[in-house]
């Protein structure tokens, strides 16, 4: 008997936990070449902004052990041309469309959640609170619990209550668990995380930095740890708030890593670039994982990892802030 | 979808080495069949455990129908990656993703086209040659290096070019410059009436002037950065002029990476351009 | 001719600019099987403790793809059995000791840094900031800017005037910058980054943390690109601050990545598990690759990547907070 | 320092399967110079572009004098490093470090040692076997695993021992059980003096508990996870008692992996002893 993949993002069903990581599947048409969207659990746009955005110069990209920065700077047709070209196809594919937005204010961030309120075909809200915040001084968004909720708040004020909203963390923060209250407290139905944190490589040949941007932002399987980690702390802190977990995921070994951490769905962003098969792969694999396991359901999984521990010294559990 | 990429893991056929460059014959009958001169496919690197990410690109530079059909790619060590590809022997396997990308568009009439490849680069212009010459096109060559060994496929260009030239910076083979000093010469005597090029920026930028200069239409095969060669990651753009005379930062892994050499904001790439659609210092962006 | 290797932590010289990181090095006599401690710009101590440390329960390692998780929990024996022990051996080999120091209070810190005044072989005193503080709920001191500098003031007014007071930062802070100004207003005379942030990692066979302690400290190549930018960030805002770089360094030109941003000397960590010869080997990389690119002198190219770009477009560096 | 471990990077002279083992030899002239049974060497995995950066840590299960010394492994796959290990090839090279750790004591006078073996731990059996032996001493042999096809070394162990005596859990060869339940048996008949184990840590918990019983000295080779091998990590810690009585977390890989078997405070692996040095709830720490 295969174990039952449905999961929850609040009231919203999805049919498997296995989304796509904003950014990483371009319109979904690209990745229908390899496989149909309406198989996903759902796909996660891009950042979708106001404006159409140009992004940031190129090189955007640099190879890191196992990771990979990039600057690419939300680059998008913006709203309009979203909705126009790119929504209606997957609503079409009958994929679930979890649309992620970005803006640089809190009234940007709220026009967004504005002009999509009431279009069919949005499975869910995803707030990328990875912006900076043109109003201080560029401090991004979700480096800073208040600024996030207020995004928070504001977004889902002007979203159809039908819709869940979804809090997007970063994890280069002193206190992410800060961070997260916040954004439930502001109003979000559900967190993900964790978006790239902020690295940088220098070229030593030409010796200068290697992305045009300077900075980038560090994903792959290089960032799981942190990935798990936020995942864990997060689920610790608010069992109740659902966790879509991302960061590394390559194979379902590492989406089961974040389940029993505490996630109840898992994205897939930079592995897509390496195959574009990942994502059913990833689900094919999670759900056979599950079933050697014995579990029924996928939902029994998710946070098993914090349990009180058993007789077994080897697997006692004893969590502090700092390792050292 | 008929032209729809595929991703196949393929047994190595062949290792070879071409003075300084690399060939690997793969058997990869998804991708062989649906070949077309210009396209390319990106390889795993590294192995099972391997700490490097992204696929590398590299042009099919000879498609066989043997064994169902095979890929040839050729290549020079640059990095980590392509020093793993040059480990690689006969009967290991290599896990390929392709065709990928925008072919080159062939002319609808018998013309006469010049070739332009400047080292690897050169790797693509064999296929397009082939394809020119079934529809009845004559082919000119021009290919360029740093040096002798590093100028790809001078034999096989001699023996289907009307002519070759060929050109080094070192003057160890050919004439001493750059592709883009004997062009002009071959494009009068040729009486061309096209041109594509392949090879690094700065010589696409300079192939493109020069037809410019001789107002006849010019393809170039770009080479941007790229993590996924699908169009899923948006770091492989460049400045290019769409039909409406709008600039867009396009992708060279999908729309690319053969564009119409004037499209391309060469002056620009590595920026973003003031006025391309989106700039920063818009409305909103 | 060879480059000019010598480097400078305040005034106090270092023949060259390859280091041992702390708690990576054991107590010295390890290495020396391999190769001699005089020869390393300095050997850095674990981080010594007032009182003896048992540390963490075993797990204390987890691999992860190119990095290391570990909790090993300042296992240690104590300042009195470290100054009997362990320092008199590193003196007596000529090499120049970093002393490394852990505290949970400022009172610990300060205590050791007055134990450590006036005992000689002491090139430098190393403020481990990664500790919880007990008096703050287990907050790290290096995730707090003003705990922070409250450690070093009084570690810097307790330690004598000739011997440097590095700190020693972490990256999982929303502002690097602002912690590290806050050190060298503190009395900082140098800083050291990054230290390992916090991850975990599960175990999907046992369904549990893969670590005793749950999460623990992350190092290694994948964490390069955190060290490198926080070492970027920190030397563009005070770049008269010498900046010892670390994180992931297990080449030359690992090494170089991190002067080029701004670090005048390196610290080898994990890799010295892997290669026990890793640090005279990194010297000699280093040296080399400083010499193909015409350096006469290390300093030169310190922090060479933060010059102004040169007319080529690709190289312009234009940098932001975040990379979105 | 005549006992230090050299870094080697050996050419693999031959791989073989032994049952649902691998067992490699490696040329390592400076390694195989040193060994002394007990020892082990750590080897990193994955190639150059690994993504897995802790060297795996092998018991050294035989050295000989071929061309210049080589050292022999045998090992089961377990994860990523031991599945890349079970891959190479003849001619192929290994990094390794070594000979590491505290090599097995050896009795002064000849006297009758019971060698206890579980699964891949019985390879460091069998060089210590040999050098008992050629100090006169008497050995029998306890090899266990869950299935037949996982007991290692059974027919050399046949060859060398006075007695030896098979267990397996699913009783497919030898004794249905474990190696600890037939010890006692094995210590009576042969009126052992002392009794030397390798093996999981559980196992090596009973073998002392039998040992002590029958009041004969006991040294367990323990494995414990580790970063380096080599003393610098910590990560490899386990609870052992000293002369003075007092329990520390000594470090296996230097300080052992050989200890006595009564020092080893099985019961708290995995834990810090609350009685142990600098243990959390002492006064500072
Ligand atoms: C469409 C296309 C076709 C190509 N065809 C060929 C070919 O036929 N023969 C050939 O020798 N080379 C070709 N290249 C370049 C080839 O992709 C790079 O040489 C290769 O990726 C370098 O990998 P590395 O690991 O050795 O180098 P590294 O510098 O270590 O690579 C690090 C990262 O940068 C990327 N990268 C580095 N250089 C390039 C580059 N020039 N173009 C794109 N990405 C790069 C890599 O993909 C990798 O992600 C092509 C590139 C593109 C985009
Ligand atoms: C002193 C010593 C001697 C050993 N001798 C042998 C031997 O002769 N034959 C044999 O088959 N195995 C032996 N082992 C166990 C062997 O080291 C592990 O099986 C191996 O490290 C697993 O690596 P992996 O990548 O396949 O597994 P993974 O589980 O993927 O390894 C992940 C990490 O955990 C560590 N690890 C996992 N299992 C162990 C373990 N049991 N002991 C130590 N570290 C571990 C690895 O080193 C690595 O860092 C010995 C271990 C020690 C400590
Ligand atoms: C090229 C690229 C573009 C991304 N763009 C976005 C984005 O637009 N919005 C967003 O919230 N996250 C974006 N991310 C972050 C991913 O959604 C994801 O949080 C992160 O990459 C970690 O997952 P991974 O390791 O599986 O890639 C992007 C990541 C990459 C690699
Ligand atoms: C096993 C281990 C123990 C460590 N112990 C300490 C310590 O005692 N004090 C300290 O300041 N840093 C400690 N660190 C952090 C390192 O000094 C270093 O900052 C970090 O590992 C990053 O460098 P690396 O990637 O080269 O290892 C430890 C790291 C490791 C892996
Ligand atoms: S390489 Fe990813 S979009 Fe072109
Ligand atoms: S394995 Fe590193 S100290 Fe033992």
């Amino acid at each position: 008997m295969t174990a039952d993949l449905r999961t929850y993002l609040a009231h919203v069903e999805l049919p498997n936990p296995v989304l796509t990581a904003s950014g990483c599947g371009g319109t979904g048409r690209e990745l229908a070449q390899f496989s149909d969207v309406h198989r996903l659990g759902a796909f996660v746009t891009r950042s979708i902004t106001m404006a159409p955005r140009a992004g940031r110069p190129t090189p955007r990209m640099a190879e890191t052990p196992s990771g990979l920065l990039n600057a690419v700077g939300l680059q998008g047709p913006g709203v309009e041309a979203f909705l126009e070209r790119e929504l209606p196809w997957l609503a079409e594919r009958g994929a679930r469309t979890v649309v992620s937005i970005g803006g640089g204010t809190v009234t940007e961030y709220t026009a967004l959640a504005r002009r999509l309120a009431g279009v069919d075909g949005i499975t869910a809200v995803e707030i990328n609170l990875s912006c900076p915040n043109v109003e201080d001084r560029g401090r991004v968004f979700a480096r800073d619990g208040a600024a996030a909720a207020e995004v928070v708040a504001s977004v889902r004020a002007a979203t159809p209550y039908e819709v869940p909203v979804i809090a997007k963390l970063s994890p280069d923060v002193a206190d992410v668990v800060a961070v997260a209250r916040a954004c439930v407290d502001g109003g979000a139905d559900a967190l993900a995380m964790i978006n790239t944190p902020v690295g940088m490589s220098i070229d030593v040949d030409t010796m200068r930095p290697s992305l045009a941007a300077g900075t980038g932002g560090l994903s792959g399987p290089a960032v799981r740890p942190l990935a798990v980690r936020c995942v864990w702390q997060v689920h610790a802190a608010l069992p109740g708030v659902p966790i879509i977990g991302m960061g590394g995921v390559t194979t379902g070994r590492d989406a089961l890593e974040l389940v029993l951490a505490g996630a109840c769905a898992v994205a897939v962003g930079t592995a897509l670039f390496h195959d574009p098969y990942a994502c059913p792969r990833v689900l094919r694999e999670l759900e056979e994982l599950l079933q050697e396991r014995g579990f029924d359901r996928l939902a029994d999984a998710v946070g098993l990892a914090h349990r009180p521990a058993g007789a077994q010294p080897r697997t006692r559990t004893d969590l502090e802030e700092s390792s050292l | 979808m008929a032209g729809s990429p595929v991703q196949v893991t393929g047994t190595v056929l062949t290792t070879r080495r071409v003075d300084a460059y690399h060939a690997l014959t793969v058997v990869a009958p998804g991708i062989a069949d649906r070949f077309r001169p210009g396209h390319f496919v990106t390889v795993a690197v590294g192995g099972r455990d391997s700490s490097m990410l992204t696929r590398r690109a590299f042009t099919i530079h000879d498609v066989k129908p043997d064994y169902g059909g095979t890929v040839e790619l050729v290549f020079g060590v640059r990095g980590a990656g392509t020093a793993w590809l040059a480990d690689l022997r006969a009967r290991d396997t290599l896990d390929l993703v392709g065709p990928l990308g925008r072919p080159f568009p062939l002319p609808r009439d018998p013309c006469t086209c010049v070739l332009v490849g400047d080292e690897h680069g050169a790797a693509a212009l064999f296929a397009l040659a082939d394809a020119l010459q079934q529809r009845g096109c004559r082919v000119d060559f021009v290919l360029g290096a740093p040096s002798a060994d590093r100028v790809f496929g001078a034999l096989r260009a001699r023996r289907m070019g009307e002519t070759t030239t060929l050109t080094t910076e070192d003057g160890s083979l050919g004439m001493r410059g750059r592709v883009t000093d004997v062009l002009p010469g071959v494009i009068a005597d040729a009486r061309a009436d096209a041109v594509y090029a392949c090879g690094p920026m700065e010589m696409l930028r300079g192939v493109t002037t020069v037809a410019v200069e001789f107002d006849i239409p010019v393809q170039v095969a770009v080479e941007e950065s790229m993590a996924c060669g699908i169009g899923v990651c948006m770091t492989c753009v460049v400045p290019v002029i769409g039909d409406d005379g709008v600039t867009r930062m396009v992708r060279a892994c999908t729309e690319g990476p053969v564009f119409r050499g004037e499209r391309v904001r060469f002056d620009d790439v590595g920026t973003i351009p003031f006025d391309a659609l989106g700039a920063p210092g818009g409305r909103h962006a």
